[in-house]
């Protein structure tokens, strides 16, 4: 028992730091990717390739003054990063970050907690994120700061509805609302319990899924709450050093969570195609898996920075119609469609 | 349960009308839609059919309420064409009445706690958007918030109510509740005892019983005149249909316990919203504190619950209905400018167009029990029940109340038949209100010659 | 059958008179009416005069109630069905000569009120008699708050009211007995004379004051009559002429149908009461009579003596006081009727009913005057007029009942020709002013109204054998169930 | 434990349940209930309904609070401008909800229940059972709920889209008096050209 | 007109088609095409380490030369400044002492001579308004600073050391050289 | 993990849920009367459903019984509908009068 909450407390820890780091070099990535697509070299002083460029930018948040406007609401002015960063992190709580390790003769399984309402949980926490964001907004006593905040709400709540949909197809298939189930579900070897990743049953599940993951992360082309040419820096304005870099991280560490989470319901999870074929050591297997887990992640990472600086940014009455006149029917119909075949498939 | 099928398909077809521009036939549809409900409902008597794991069930007492709500909202919708045309929202105005129909249905026919609450909340929820449908105005406005806030309030009592009961009987179906207390486990009672109150609060509440309804005139007054005859008859009805379905079924082995509440709010409605109706000035808010009165007698029959109170009910209620409905259509065509008319618009009315004051007089001769119109025997059968169960202290105040509903009701007749018209222009009406109107009028004097049609169904 | 087409034809008459042009109001009116009179005298025809009910009729109505169509008449019932259909054409001849608007809905609301009165007085179903008694209120509500004169709203409404509660009094009283009823309940009037015969006499008080609130409002007595001297003051004259004419001998017909044979015993406690508060009535109202400068509301108050005065008798319980009742009943009917187209006839010609501002008329209008002596007198009960047989019976009977009462009540008689002569002396006589010295003298009309009326008033003065004969033997059941009961109860 | 829990949590709710109704500024009522809200999130978990915790916070904190924290903020009122009610009138409020309080109090007082039987399994607040109960037994108030949030949908919507025609007639307006002054424009040049 | 590039298209306003509503392949396009990007060669120089080629004619900071004996050109005549568009150049005349004939090539000396340098445009018309070649733009950059006064050079910046000549033959082309030869033009008068 | 989680139960009485969710009804009920301000006042009658809330769900995992925990979604889904509904109405009133004040509405008396 023991073992396994130290196991656990482990992985806690682990996890947290990983997400931090990922977190950090995400804002390299960014800035690498939005350097590159512009064929620019990107940041590359700190460091070789300018790797220790977060580094810097850590100690320089740090170092920064510390405003607080005067007008503000003080305590909700710090308040509202806080929330933000604490809903970040606690979305990847449910996460099964790798199959199972078996140390000792004790299977060990990567991820902290298998709620069997797993995606629930992660709608939960994702949809209170955006109190972080609204507290701020409305802390700060700025008309730009409000501004942002309540285009923030409405554009959450109002994609929130589309992403359900979409996921409610998904579980219609796989019949299981914990994530540990249905990453594993999506694994298997070559035989009878081969299995395809969810990508191939649900594609425009998926599509509305990602769409509105880059809503509810406030990503290009969503980033309404933001926009610095019309609202300054929108929720963030008046907020200087470490709680604008609470906010700015939260982002990130929302898109990683967001991209693990599209990897682990559509992409297999930890999941390899015909691994289980080659017999390796279950071990290598599992951090194989983890490994290519995080590439996956990687993967969708880097594909929100590329469409961040692919596409040009919403009006706001476009995005609100692409929500409810456009996503929200298309996933009605997916879930129609989804249970129709299920019906005929019988 | 085609009535329910029915009514949900008819709503969401006239949200479709708007997309397809049937808005033209949506009208008679609908009127035929109601008709066919009806006929259907009718086709089901004494079938007493379950549905839905006993959610809801269509015994004669349900299928009586449902056909004679499909009927009523058949009249109202024929009162309240112009209302529709003058809207811009027709097709939406139409979905919202068809769904608070629906919502009555199941307040008629549930026989599970869910249902009563579902069929309240839809219809309700439904009415806080119609009272509120003149946007412009704040008087509109101002109902409809102050509807949804007292609405929203009584709900939350009725549901700890239901809880209390449901954690005692763990069950929410009538039957099991029944079962339960009627093998009475005394363990819980004080828990019963509560719920069972906090409920009838919370259906004090809906249909505006004394304690309870200082919302209602406000409500009424506030909202446009269509909507309030709505109110004040199909949401009444359904309202209190359910408020019996459920006591007189679900609670009626512990009467002893609540039945004295019961008699409290009875005697307290009757004698305060009488004697506040006759200090009202505006006709609308007269005969909002009208409803409330009507709503006292009511609660008699449950006072005096016996075999025949079902039947005493739907007597009540169906003359009631047909007389109010006539009532607010003249007051809706007297006062089109002014929806808070005092009774002075009503001057000289026998002048200006008097096939109205005509029925404006039999619908409130009716509403104060004149014999031989419905309105009497209604009130007479309620006293009827009363004195069998023995409860004579109460008639005889329902007789006292009555005769001072007589002083404000014959105010407006006065008004009608004595006072010179401020103008002299006729009141203009469609066809649609006198053929709706003469139903009324119908109704209600045959009805009230021949009352053992309806006496007899339950 | 004869029954139920007495009751229909009013009825049917009034809803053909609706779909008419408004030329033929009058006259088709006036047609139904007498037709109705044809029927009654049909009736009279094959009525055998004795204690049993005849031309029954009973459909179940709302057979789940114990409710029955039961209607059938008896010599009491014959009286008053008489009285309300020889009346009615006379009311409507009368309004012939003036020009009410929308007179189509007048003449509807008088057929209607018709068919309500006959239905009061041939119900034999407890609940019937209600019912009749009830739609009896409308029709007269809205001739006298539509025709009516100045501050009629207000007037016409706590009329209504009141009468209203009494009914609905009288309506708890009739569930009550409806549900003591044996067996089956019912509300025929066997069944309700059965159970509030066999209730203890505490309740049979209860049920006796519940009844008797009606009928002494609706008559009125004592201190129920508060309603009724501006009511008469302000409605039309035919309205008045219904009011006092007929509906007035609804309460006692109430009274003798479905209050002494239910509850018997309630009655022996409480008749004295009545009788006293009746014979105060009588002399308050007289008094009052006397004072009064308006001759509408002097005829008013000696309507309330003269009703006092039968109801009086009528407590006494003994057969006297009974058949005087009766005769009596006919006779103020017939009296009053003619008195109110008198005043009507004055106010139509001098625009003002003022005592003070009257006189001299018998100058110009000596039929006038001739009609109007001995409609007076009839009034007064000078003997060989009507009015004489029903009072000597009645103050009779209260005689025999309590000579000091008897004493006071004969005031009534006294103090009757007291108010009478002397509005006619002020009124006929005496010099003529600018209002009456061209009172043109009765036409074809009004003679056709008056002429019978005076003919009545002498015929049943002089000869009353018949009216009496007709009753006779139901007052004299009604008076064996009495003193049955009085010899248990004692 | 399990006991500490429950004392912190509920007191916490109704500590903060407190604060929505005397804290002056709406926004601070509205996260004092958020936190209300989460807490009965935390009791729903004690109780293993663990399906309704997940939805009790996506549906109440998610959604329903942050609509109110979006009209509150909307509409602008983080200003105190809420008029106080009078003294009497809260010390009414208060009484009456204290007589409330006693009322309950004594009428579940009588409700000392320490035996209640316990289902063998306790397993009701898994998804699975709730699934299953709510597509057997419960299948008709689902469906009808769709009604519900159909009828409250499209009240919602008439309500809002009536008002922005409002605010266009009212622009309308504004233009419709320029087009009135230029109607009568032309009507002069008109009566000029006679 | 007609498009002499041909490189201008028409715009239509036409409805667009679903395939095109529905954006999929206009987006597809856009990634494609900055995926594209992301391969290309980058354009960055680091810059201090790595120096891109300044072109012939670049304008950099100004430099008051001195003549071949290390006597300064500049007769603080003012045309400069007169020339200049941005109004950057400013100067204090003053007469040549005794013993200075080293220093300063005329009686006339600028005793102090200003530009400041976040005015200056770089246009190069002082240089061309010189009549004494005394001011060039160099293919210096102005280096940053911290302060804005230090950004108004004075002659300890602008006069080249006498040491370290600044090399301006690259402004001198031979057909500046040539053009300036042309006294009767208005411009070298 | 369910045995944990069952005897978790046992360790909190029934009672307690029931006073519990006693006290959250009567401050929701509390704050109904107590403020002026509608949004206030609606969030209390949230509060008020919440409490019910609590109590269904209670009474479900005592009895065992999962219809207690079905009815909370019913009410879960009435009152996003009726939040919807209301803040609509608000909102209307706000544009009418610019406050959402309940004293202003008086138009009507109560």
């Amino acid at each position: 028992m023991s073992e396994v909450l130290t196991f656990k407390l482990i992985l806690v820890f682990s996890i947290f730091g990983v997400t931090l780091l990922i977190a950090m070099y995400s804002t390299y990535l960014e800035r690498k990717v939005a350097a590159f697509i512009q064929d620019r070299v990107g940041p590359d002083r700190a460091g070789p390739f300018g790797l220790l460029q977060p580094l810097a930018d850590g100690v320089k948040m740090f170092m920064k003054e510390e405003i607080i406007p005067n007008v503000s609401n003080k305590f909700l002015f710090i308040v509202g990063p806080c929330v933000a960063m604490l809903t970040a992190i606690m979305a990847g709580v449910v996460i099964p970050w790798g199959g199972t390790l078996t140390i000792n003769g004790t299977q060990y399984n990567l991820q902290i907690a298998d709620l069997n309402i797993g995606i629930l949980y992660i709608f939960g926490v994702v949809s209170i994120g955006v109190y972080g964001i609204m507290i701020g907004g409305w802390a700060s006593n700025n008309k730009f700061s409000l501004l942002g905040a309540i285009r923030a709400s409405a554009q959450m709540i109002s994609y929130e509805l589309a992403m359900g949909l979409s996921i409610i197809a998904l579980i219609m298939i796989t019949g299981t609302l914990s994530l540990q189930e249905i990453a594993a579900q999506q694994g298997g070897g070559v035989g009878s319990d081969w299995n395809m990743w969810n990508i191939v049953y649900q594609p425009i599940g998926f599509m509305i899924f990602i769409i509105c993951a880059f809503a509810e992360c406030n990503r290009m082309p969503f980033d309404l709450p933001e926009t610095e040419t019309e609202l300054v820096g929108g929720y963030h304005t008046e907020y200087s050093s470490m709680k604008l870099g609470f906010y700015l991280f939260a982002e990130y560490i929302n898109m990683f969570t967001s991209s693990a989470v599209m990897a682990t319901l559509y992409f297999g999870g930890y999941n390899i195609p015909f691994i289980n074929d080659l017999g390796l050591d279950p071990n290598v297997a599992t951090i194989l898996g983890t490994v290519f887990f995080f590439m996956k992640i990687g993967f969708f990472i880097f594909f929100f920075m590329w469409i961040r600086w692919t596409l040009p940014r919403f009006r706001y009455d476009q995005l609100m119609n692409l929500g409810w006149k456009i996503l929200i029917p298309l996933a009605i119909a997916n879930v129609a469609v989804t249970g129709l075949v299920m019906i005929l498939m019988d | 349960m085609n009535a329910v099928y029915i009514l949900s398909g008819l709503g969401i077809f006239s949200l479709l009308a708007e997309i397809f521009s049937f808005r033209k036939i949506l009208f008679p549809i609908v009127l035929l839609g109601l008709l066919a409900t009806a006929g259907l409902l009718v086709m089901d008597w004494n079938t007493g059919t379950s549905h839905f794991s006993n959610m809801l069930t269509f015994d004669n007492y349900a299928i009586a309420f449902s056909a004679g709500i499909a009927v009523i909202a058949f009249l109202w919708f024929l009162m309240s064409r112009d209302y529709f045309e003058n809207n811009t929202h027709v097709t939406d105005h139409f979905a919202l009445v068809l769904f608070s129909l629906v919502g009555a249905v199941f307040m008629v026919s549930y026989s599970n706690l869910a249902m009563l609450f579902l069929g309240i909340e839809i219809l309700s929820i439904s009415l806080y958007i119609m009272a509120g449908s003149k946007m412009t105005d704040l008087f509109s406005n101002e109902a409809s918030f102050k509807y949804f806030l007292m609405g929203s309030f009584a709900t939350g009592f009725l549901l700890f109510g239901i809880a209390l009961v449901y954690g005692v009987t763990g069950s929410f179906d009538l039957g099991k509740i029944n079962q339960v207390i009627t093998a009475g486990s005394t363990e819980f009672s004080a828990l019963l005892y509560a719920g069972v109150l906090l409920m009838m609060v919370g259906l004090a509440f809906k249909i505006s019983a004394v304690p309870f309804h200082f919302w209602a005139p406000d409500v009424y007054e506030g909202s446009p005149t269509v909507v309030t005859a709505f109110m004040s008859t199909i949401v009444k009805i359904a309202a209190f249909a359910g408020f019996f379905r459920l006591f007189a079924t679900c609670f009626a082995s512990v009467s002893g316990e609540w039945v004295n509440v019961v008699q409290v709010i009875a005697v307290l409605t009757l004698v305060v919203s009488n004697i506040t109706a006759v200090y009202q000035n505006s006709v609308k808010r007269m005969l909002a504190f009208s409803s409330i009165a009507h709503a006292g007698y009511l609660l008699i029959t449950l006072v005096a619950l016996n075999e025949i109170s079902a039947s005493a009910i739907l007597y009540y209620v169906l003359a009631y209905a047909a007389a109010s409905l006539a009532a607010f259509a003249v007051l809706h065509n007297v006062a089109f400018e002014n929806e808070n008319a005092s009774a002075e618009s009503f001057n000289g009315l026998s002048k200006r167009n008097p096939f109205h004051a005509f029925a404006m007089t039999v619908a409130l001769l009716s509403l104060a029990g004149i014999p031989p119109l419905a309105g009497f025997f209604a009130k007479y059968y309620i006293f009827t029940v009363a004195f069998e169960s023995g409860y004579v202290g109460i008639v005889l105040l329902a007789v006292v109340t009555s005769l001072i509903g007589i002083y404000y009701y014959f105010r407006i007749i006065i008004a009608m038949y004595l006072k010179a018209p401020e103008t002299t222009t006729p009141v203009a009406v469609t066809t649609m209100h006198n053929v709706m109107l003469v139903i009324c009028l119908l109704s209600t004097i045959i009805l009230g010659l021949f009352p053992d049609m309806i006496i007899k169904l339950i | 059958m004869l029954t139920t087409l007495l009751i229909l034809w009013p009825l049917v008459g009034a809803a053909i008179l609706l779909a008419l042009d408004a030329r033929f109001a009058k006259p088709w009116a006036l047609t139904v009416s007498l037709i109705e009179l044809v029927l009654t005298i049909v009736t009279v025809a094959q009525f055998q005069p004795d204690a049993t009910t005849q031309f029954v009729v009973n459909y179940p109505w709302v057979a789940s109630l114990g409710i029955n169509f039961y209607v059938g008449i008896d010599g009491i019932s014959m009286l008053l069905v008489i009285l309300t259909t020889v009346l009615t054409p006379l009311i409507i001849l009368s309004s012939f000569k003036n020009s009410y608007e929308k007179h189509i809905s007048f003449y509807s609301l008088i057929l209607f009120m018709e068919m309500a009165l006959v239905g009061v007085f041939v119900a034999l179903d407890g609940f019937l008699f209600y019912i009749f008694w009830e739609m009896a209120l409308i029709p007269i509500y809205f001739i006298c708050l539509r025709w009516g004169g100045v501050n009629r709203g207000a007037v016409t409404l706590k009329f209504f009211i009141y009468t209203l509660a009494g009914s609905l009094v009288m309506l708890v009283g009739l569930i009550y007995l409806y549900y003591q009823t044996p067996g089956e309940h019912s509300f025929a009037v066997e069944a309700l004379y059965a159970a509030g015969q066999n209730l203890p006499a505490s309740t049979q008080s209860l049920i006796f004051w519940a009844m008797f609130l009606a009928f002494a409002i609706k008559m009125p007595v004592f201190p129920f009559h508060t309603w009724q001297p501006d009511t008469y003051h302000t409605s039309p004259t035919q309205g008045t002429m219904l009011l006092s004419g007929i509906m007035l001998k609804m309460g006692i017909f109430g009274v003798i149908r479905w209050l002494l044979p239910v509850v018997p015993q309630g009655v022996n406690e409480w008749a004295s009461t009545a009788i006293i508060l009746s014979v105060i009535g009588i002399v308050y109202a007289s008094c009052l009579a006397i004072v009064q400068k308006d001759l509408k509301r002097l005829i008013a108050y000696s309507s309330i003596a003269h009703v006092g005065l039968i109801a009086a008798g009528l407590f006494t319980l003994n057969k006297i006081g009974m058949q005087g009742a009766m005769i009596q009943m006919i006779s103020h009917g017939i009296v009053v009727v003619g008195l109110w187209y008198i005043i009507d006839i004055i106010f139509s010609r001098t625009t003002t009913q003022e005592i003070a501002s009257l006189g001299g008329i018998r100058n110009s209008a000596p039929i006038f005057t001739t009609v109007f002596v001995v409609i007076m007198l009839g009034s007064v009960a000078l003997p060989l007029t009507s009015g004489f047989v029903g009072e000597f019976l009645l103050i009779n009977s209260v005689f025999q009942f309590n000579n000091i009462i008897g004493a006071v009540a004969g005031l009534t008689m006294i103090l009757g020709a007291v108010y009478m002569l002397r509005s006619f002396q002020q009124t006929m006589l005496g010099e003529a002013n600018v209002r009456t010295q061209n009172f043109i003298d009765l036409g074809l009309n009004e003679k056709l109204v008056l002429y019978p009326i005076v003919v009545m008033v002498i015929l049943i003065g002089v000869y009353p054998a018949p009216l009496l004969k007709i009753s006779e033997a139901a007052v004299n059941n009604l008076h064996q169930i009495l003193t049955n009961y009085q010899a248990l109860s004692q | 434990m399990t006991l500490y829990a429950f004392y912190f949590i509920s007191f916490l709710a109704v500590l903060s349940a407190l604060m929505v109704v005397f804290s002056r500024n709406p926004i601070h009522s509205v996260l004092y209930l958020v936190i209300t809200f989460f807490c009965v999130a935390c009791h729903y978990l004690l109780l293993n309904a663990q399906f309704l915790a997940a939805v009790h916070v996506i549906v109440y904190a998610g959604a329903i609070m942050v609509l109110f924290l979006y009209v509150i903020m909307l509409l602008n009122l983080n200003k105190d401008d809420e008029s106080q009610k009078s003294n009497l009138w809260k010390a009414g409020a208060v009484i009456t909800s204290g007589l409330l309080l006693v009322v309950f109090v004594g009428a579940l007082r009588g409700a000392e229940a320490e035996s209640v039987s316990f289902a063998s399994s306790n397993n009701t607040g898994l998804v699975k059972n709730l699934g299953r109960l709510l597509f057997n037994e419960f299948l008709l108030p689902f469906e009808i709920v769709s009604i519900l949030l159909l009828a409250a949908m499209v009240g919602a919507v008439m309500l809002g889209k009536t008002h922005m025609k409002r605010a266009k007639e009212i622009a309308h307006e504004k233009n419709g008096r320029g087009s009135v002054a230029s109607a009568r424009g032309i009507g002069n040049i008109k009566e000029l050209t006679k | 007109m007609t498009s002499l590039s041909g490189r201008s298209k028409v715009v239509v306003k036409k409805e667009m088609t679903l395939a095109e509503r529905m954006y999929l392949p206009a987006i597809l396009g856009g990634v494609i095409i900055t995926l594209k990007h992301l391969f290309k060669r980058k354009a960055t120089v680091k810059y201090p380490e790595k120096k891109r080629e300044f072109s012939a004619v670049w304008r950099g900071q100004h430099v008051l030369k001195r003549d071949d004996k290390g006597a300064e050109r500049c007769t603080a005549c003012g045309l400069c400044a007169v020339a200049c568009p941005a109004e950057a150049i400013t100067m204090t005349a003053g007469e040549r002492k005794k013993g200075e004939e080293n220093l300063y090539r005329e009686e006339k000396y600028a005793t102090t001579y200003e530009i400041n340098m976040l005015r200056c445009i770089f246009c190069g018309l002082c240089e061309e308004a010189c009549p004494k070649e005394a001011i060039f733009l160099t293919d210096r950059l102005v280096p940053t600073e911290f302060g804005r006064g230090e950004f108004i050079y004075g002659k300890d910046k602008l006069v080249e050391p006498v040491d370290n000549r600044v090399d301006v033959t690259k402004r001198q082309t031979p057909a500046v050289l040539e053009f300036k030869k042309h006294k009767n033009l208005s411009h070298n008068r | 993990m369910n045995e944990n989680v069952t005897q978790a139960i046992q360790g909190v009485p029934l009672n307690y849920y029931i006073w519990l969710s006693t006290a959250l009804f009567v401050i929701g009920v509390l704050g109904v009367l107590y403020r002026k301000n509608a949004i206030i006042i609606f969030m209390c009658i949230e509060l008020m459903l919440n409490a019910v809330n609590v109590l269904l769900v209670a009474f479900s995992a005592y009895h065992g019984d999962g219809a207690g925990q079905v009815f909370v979604f019913f009410i879960m889904a009435v009152a996003a509908a009726e939040v919807a509904v209301g803040l609509a109405i608000l909102i209307v009133i706000y544009h009418n009068t610019k406050t959402t004040d309940i004293n202003v509405l008086n138009k009507l008396k109560w």
